[in-house]
């Protein structure tokens, strides 16, 4: 008897304590739902806003100069082309790097994005499992290499590999016409791909190295990544 | 010269790139429509080199136009032109038989050059778009 | 001590409850956000979309004809403001339809909800298609008829059923086991939810009828929306 009194009390008490908890967390849950909304809402927003209103004010003004002033009328349609193109980049980007990118997956799009630039590729499959951080670290170099490629060069090949031993794993991205040579990583970096990648396998205390060689007499862009 | 289909829904953006094509000295805007279903009609009877297609658009989408003009009109050369890529569009588009993925909103002197290298034979895709075109599943802009 | 027993118990109990119950609760929270998000973000992306490659074309193009027609260049760039104009009109209604809650996600959020709360639940689909306004009013009357049955009722069941016609959609909630008993609107209402979901529903013409109902023989309450 005394142990059924004491789990009717238990019991009774949990029972209202854990109603009252539900509704704490459903408007949680609600607030946090709002929250949300609202957060990206605003950015989105504040984003859209700031662009539209640049862009409106913008070609309200070009308007009035294409006669009275062409030149500056010319300097601002650039502008206008500018904003909108650079927007619109920065939201292709943000969406790609919300992707959390995973080794495996990548070296299948690496080879599927490739094919269709008609770049011949050489990819070695990746066997056995990494730590999570080494997982996307190696991802995102395969990202960032394969786009360098295509962008970059006017290769006819594009070679992928990966060497494993006790102390480290590392990759290398290898490809044939690029369109710079002779640089090094110092004196090439412009662009801030290659630069967060550096951070990122720095961090993790790895290390990177980037450049042109010669091959069999021919120029060549290799990008190597040991982590 | 280089004879050009445009297929594009929103009219602002087809007049505009119709405009901006045709000032290049070797290329000539030869059809242009608005739905997915008219794309090989006016293919047959204008007999373009290369159809420029959207893909979202009424009346089917640029990739299944893609699919009958190869059959239609083998030797129309096919590019894609996309804004945004959705998971899995850059493996269809190239099964379809499109031999370039590019970015709508890109300058008229890249798209034209880009025009020239797909008409030698070259395929041309933009590495930012395909990224986000590639596989199926793995987009934050589409359930999982 | 014997009263420091009991309540050890009970808090321990409790304790283990409540853990689930965030864990859950925090996962509901969770993919509610991220289903909000991703409808958001595709609707704001795709809207970003369109607009900016309007814009971006039509300033290369009005670039060009500054000179060469000026007429032309400032009808695109009429355009060009035009289309910034209402892009930044639908992004404002974009943003505010989603501070609007939705039926189909209140369904699924008060499922889950009265499952944590170890109430079994029958909730019907609503299938079908409805005008926004009405959407949101049955989306009102989920949210606060299910924090209703949880704060006023010990439930061991809730029913949630629709009704179509060409006349009106009704929606009805019933529980077992409420803690007010044979009550009407006018005499039990202390609170102010069911008084706002009265408004709200009145104010789209509809009805609303609530009361405590004896089915089978025993008490129950039920909560019913017409529109
Ligand atoms: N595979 C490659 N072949 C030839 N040159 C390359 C290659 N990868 C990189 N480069 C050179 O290195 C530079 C820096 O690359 P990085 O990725 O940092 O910047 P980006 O690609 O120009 O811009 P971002 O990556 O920020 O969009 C490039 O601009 C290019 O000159
Ligand atoms: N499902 C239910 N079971 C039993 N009683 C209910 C139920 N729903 C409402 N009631 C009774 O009706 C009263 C009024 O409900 P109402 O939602 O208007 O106010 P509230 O829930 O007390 O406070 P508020 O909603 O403003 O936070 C409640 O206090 C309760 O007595
Ligand atoms: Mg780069
Ligand atoms: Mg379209
Ligand atoms: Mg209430």
């Amino acid at each position: 008897v005394r142990g059924l009194g004491l789990d009717m009390i238990g019991v009774s008490r949990m029972g209202s304590a854990i109603r009252e908890l539900h509704l704490t967390r459903q408007r949680l849950a609600h607030l946090k739902v709002e929250e949300e909304r609202l957060r990206l809402a605003r950015d989105l927003h504040d984003l859209l806003g700031q662009t539209l209103s640049v862009i409106t004010l913008k070609s309200e003004l070009a308007r009035n100069l294409i006669t009275e002033d062409p030149a500056r009328c010319a300097r601002e349609l650039a502008e206008i082309e500018q904003v909108g193109r650079t927007t619109l980049r920065e939201v292709r980007k943000t969406v790609a790097d919300y992707r959390q990118p995973r080794l495996a997956s990548e070296l299948d799009g690496a080879r599927q994005l490739l094919e269709a630039a008609g770049i011949e590729s050489s990819i070695e499959a990746f066997a056995g499992e990494l730590p999570q951080s080494l997982d996307s670290a190696l991802a995102w170099t395969v990202r960032e290499g394969v786009t360098n490629v295509i962008r970059h060069s006017r290769a006819r090949h594009c070679w992928l590999r990966f060497e494993r031993n006790q102390e480290y794993i590392g990759m290398e991205m290898l490809n044939d016409r690029p369109e710079t040579e002779g640089a090094d990583v110092q004196t090439i970096s412009q662009g801030s791909g290659l630069i967060g990648l550096q951070e990122r396998v720095g961090a993790l205390g790895g290390s990177m190295e980037v450049g042109s060689l010669l091959l069999a007499g021919e120029p060549h862009f290799r990008l190597r990544v040991e982590l | 010269m280089i004879r050009v289909l445009l297929a594009e829904d929103q009219a602002m953006v087809r007049g505009a790139l119709a405009a901006l094509l045709s000032r290049e000295a070797d290329i000539e805007v030869v059809a242009e429509v608005a739905r997915g279903d008219t794309v090989v009609e006016a293919a047959l009877t204008s007999r373009p080199d290369v159809a420029l297609l959207d893909i979202e658009m009424p009346g089917g989408s640029g990739l299944e136009a893609s699919h009958a003009l190869r059959t239609a009109l083998p030797t129309c050369r096919i590019v894609i032109l996309t804004t945004f890529g959705r998971s899995g569009y850059l493996r269809r588009a190239m099964e379809s038989g499109a031999v370039g993925f590019l970015l709508k909103d890109a300058p008229a002197s890249e798209l034209a050059s880009a025009l020239r290298r797909v008409m030698s034979g070259e395929r041309v895709v933009d590495p930012e778009l395909a990224l986000l075109a590639l596989s199926e599943g793995n987009n934050p802009l589409t359930h999982r």
